[in-house]
């Protein structure tokens, strides 16, 4: 990988580049998972209403097959170690999305004793979402959003 | 030995024949070696395939005219194998629910 | 040595189109299963989202490959591919037209039947080799399902290889005609009968809804599958799709007359030589035709019905579809022994069971329309939305 | 071409049987027999024998093998797979085998039996009448002997069959 570093920007790489990303940014398959009052919402974005599946999001029962974890809700220091070992297993490249002011900072729970200030403590995070909870619009934007980034993003000269 | 070398091997009798009785060794070899049950039931397996193998060979070969019994035989083999399975495993499962265990050291005595 | 150079062309066009098949289907599956929920589906890669499965497949190239560390590494690799190669192999005796076919093989359907024990022992490996209890249930109701089902499957066929007295696919659809009235399935009631049982049948092998128990995702996480990622997935993916295109076909070529497609080309067929090119495309895409009827139905159902319990799927195969499949097969025997072709009996058979059949489909569609008029929804009826 | 086809397909054979004889692990073993079956099943095509090579496909890959495995994964629990399947009585066990293997090999070469050459032809339709007729009797028997063998199956998993030791429980009266 050294290699590419060295390796100036030419056409090839940077097309085939476009392509990886366009695949993996039309294609993120979001991982069943919810924890708290978020996932009401969640599960409504995969609604008639703002049908997440316009976007090529499929959702799956298994870390394995998926591509983006939407963090949904307020975490516990409890339920911390096992969404860790769900990140974990998830197969790279993997996506995160923070959904909630709870997920994002602690939220209203923010002076409780078994509430993690923010889910970046424990992972990295690509895109905040911020609401209490937020709307189902607004959850497509956050998939709109990270989708940009996606395609920003050098795959191959990582 | 000078069959590995005849013209045309895949036409010559013997060479399925030796085949044959590669993987009858094969069958014996595995049943007298193991203990496993199921790894008994393999051996005997291979054995029977070796035998099918044989009558599909004789009655390519032997037959100038279309002789089928050799295929009718080579079909029984197969069904009576099939049936022999699902009765060794039926045997198998009852002993494992009482025993727990499918090793033949532990199915030596008679009144259970 | 020409000829096998040949036949490794033919093989390589035809995993080629059936992959490409297969993709399209996920994204028409979505489609429909969207408009079913009243949803729109994935529309935003290509016009109405017709390239969502190239975007699929590029990402899945690009994932991390797992092997969990207890799996069973060997059998974990290549249970997939056993899975893929029994769905595949089930193609070669199936014939799209009069000469678009890889091999007319003389032992046809039993051939087909035969390799779908492929995939049986490929779904199991592939359970028991992940080392995960969601894996080993799925695996393990996979396997008793599939090899119940076969049984129904088979007296099912069984009716259908006595009517035409072969078991070479080309005879077969050959000895059917091309009108509905030479169709098996509106020849007798007992081949309707078995042409019931043979969907369904082959439904459960193909782990379809209303029978997907091996992969229930409120059950088991994701069954047999729950530890694959990436390629390896994308093979069971693969697998899956283009068992819709297998079963379509086989339903269609057993029961519905195949690519005949009008009386006077198959009395052509007949005399070698004398087959024109245009009447092979017709068929062609006559067939085609039928085999997305097929699998737009399979696709209704599933998402229509729910999905059942372990043991009432059992209850179904043993309490009801082998006895029904039994009296099928006897049946068929004995209509064929009383009711000799072309007899007067037999033609009022198939002219009525036609007529009925056609009437049904008549109905439901003005069922269909007038409750549309009745709601008012035309946006429902609108695909492309 | 041919024959090349040929040495492959029994190279895999003999393989497949080698493992099932010395793999120490029951799935590998079992593994090895499926690989030999399958290409048995291919020797059976070079022999004109479409048919049988099918019908071994279903019954040996798509019953037998699903029932061993299926034997396997329920007994040995995937954790002691190794100890219970030692290799025990290599010596006397390899003398037994070469001997047969002698035996055979002597038999084969001094047999004097006349062969011809196979043709190659459609088997199915013949097969179909050699068993409805030359061999109608143990056609029917077998029939007979699978309907024997699912009633005995049936009755050996029940429940009831399985014999527990253990006091007869007294009845609780009412209190």
């Amino acid at each position: 990988m050294s290699l590419y570093h060295e390796m100036p920007e030419n056409i090839f790489v940077t097309s085939v580049d476009q392509l990886l990303g366009w695949s993996r940014k039309h294609s993120l398959w979001w991982l069943l998972f919810g924890l708290a009052c978020c996932s009401i919402e969640l599960m409504h974005t995969g609604g008639p209403r703002a049908d997440i599946e316009r976007f090529g999001s499929a959702p799956r029962g298994t870390p394995r097959q998926a591509d983006l974890i939407i963090i949904a809700g307020t975490l516990t220091y409890k339920m911390a170690s096992r969404l860790k070992l769900l990140y974990e297993q998830m197969a790279e490249p993997k996506y995160v999305i923070s959904m909630g002011s709870c997920s994002n900072c602690g939220g209203l729970f923010d002076k409780a004793y078994s509430v993690v200030k923010g889910v970046d403590q424990i992972m990295p995070v690509d895109v905040y979402l911020p609401g209490c909870p937020p709307r189902p619009e607004a959850l497509l934007e956050a998939l709109v959003i990270l989708q940009k980034k996606i395609q920003k993003e050098k795959y191959l000269r990582k | 030995m000078n069959f590995l070398f005849f013209e045309g091997i895949s036409q010559n009798p013997n060479s399925y024949l030796i085949l044959a009785i590669i993987i009858f060794c094969a069958g014996i070899f595995t049943v007298l070696t193991r203990k496993n049950i199921i790894g008994i039931l393999l051996g005997i397996e291979l054995m029977l395939n070796a035998g099918a193998l044989n009558f599909i060979a004789f009655s390519f070969f032997r037959h100038e005219s279309a002789d089928y019994s050799g295929h009718v035989f080579a079909i029984f083999v197969i069904v009576l194998a099939a049936a022999e399975a699902v009765v060794a495993l039926a045997i198998l499962l009852a002993v494992y629910q009482q025993r727990r265990s499918v090793s033949t050291d532990d199915i030596s005595d008679l009144k259970g | 040595m020409t000829q096998f150079i040949y036949m490794f062309i033919f093989a390589v066009i035809y995993l080629l189109s059936i992959a490409v098949a297969a993709g399209f289907l996920t994204v028409v599956e979505r489609r429909i299963a969207g408009r079913m929920q009243s949803r729109i589906g994935p529309n935003r890669v290509g016009p109405q989202g017709i390239v969502q499965w190239i975007a699929d497949a590029v990402k899945a190239l690009q994932k991390e490959d797992i092997i969990p560390t207890d799996a069973h590494s060997f059998l974990f690799k290549i249970a997939p591919y056993l899975v893929f190669m029994g769905v595949f192999l089930t193609l070669v005796p199936i014939p799209f037209g009069a000469y678009t076919l890889m091999e007319n093989l003389d032992t046809g359907i039993f051939y087909v039947l035969a390799m779908a024990s492929f995939v049986v022992i490929g779904v199991m490996m592939g359970g028991w080799a992940s080392n995960n209890k969601w894996s080993l249930l799925g695996g393990m109701r996979s396997a008793a399902q599939m090899i119940s089902y076969e049984v129904p499957a088979a007296l099912a066929v069984f009716v259908v290889v006595v009517m035409a007295g072969t078991l070479n696919f080309q005879k077969i659809v050959f000895s059917q005609g091309a009108s509905p009235v030479d169709w098996y399935v509106f020849r007798n009631p007992f081949a309707f009968i078995a042409f019931n049982i043979f969907f369904i049948a082959a439904l459960a092998e193909g782990n379809r809804v209303p029978f997907d128990i091996p992969e229930a995702e409120s059950e088991l996480v994701s069954g047999y599958n729950t530890e694959y990622s990436g390629m390896r997935f994308l093979f069971f993916f693969l697998a899956e799709w283009g068992n819709l295109v297998v079963i379509g076909a086989l339903v269609s070529t057993l029961f519905f007359g195949g690519w005949n497609f009008w009386f006077e080309y198959t009395l052509e067929f007949s005399v070698p030589g004398r087959y024109p090119i245009r009447f092979e495309v017709l068929g062609f895409l006559w067939f085609l035709f039928k085999v997305s009827i097929f699998v737009f139905i399979i696709i209704w159902i599933r998402w229509t019905l729910p999905r059942l319990r372990i043991d009432q799927l059992m209850d179904i195969c043993w309490k009801y579809m082998v006895p029904i499949g039994l009296f099928a097969s006897i049946g068929i025997l004995l209509w064929m022994y009383f009711v000799p072709e072309k007899s007067l009996a037999d033609t009022i058979m198939r002219y009525s069971m036609t007529s009925f059949g056609g009437l049904t489909i008549l109905y439901f569609f003005y069922r269909v329309f007038q409750n549309l008029r009745v709601t008012k929804a035309k946006i429902y009826a609108n695909p492309f939305v | 071409m041919k024959d090349g086809i040929f040495l492959c397909i029994a190279a895999v054979t003999v393989f497949g049987a080698l493992v099932t004889a010395f793999s120490r692990s029951i799935i590998n073993a079992a593994l090895g027999l499926l690989l030999a079956l399958v290409a048995i099943a291919g020797l059976y095509i070079f022999l004109s024998a479409d048919f049988v090579a099918v019908s071994q496909i279903l019954i040996y890959v798509g019953g037998v093998m699903v029932l061993l495995l299926f034997g396997i994964m329920l007994t040995s629990g995937g954790d002691n797979i190794f100890s219970n399947n030692p290799i025990m009585g290599a010596v006397p066990a390899t003398l037994i085998t070469t001997i047969f293997g002698l035996l055979g090999i002597y038999v084969v070469n001094t047999s004097g039996l006349t062969f011809y050459q196979g043709a190659y032809r459609a088997t199915t339709r013949d097969i179909g009448h050699f068993l409805l007729r030359e061999y109608i009797l143990p056609f029917e028997l077998v029939s007979v002997l699978i309907v024997v063998l699912i009633v005995g199956a049936g009755v050996m998993l029940r429940k009831e069959l399985v014999i527990v030791r253990q006091a007869p429980q007294k009845k609780e009266g009412k209190k």
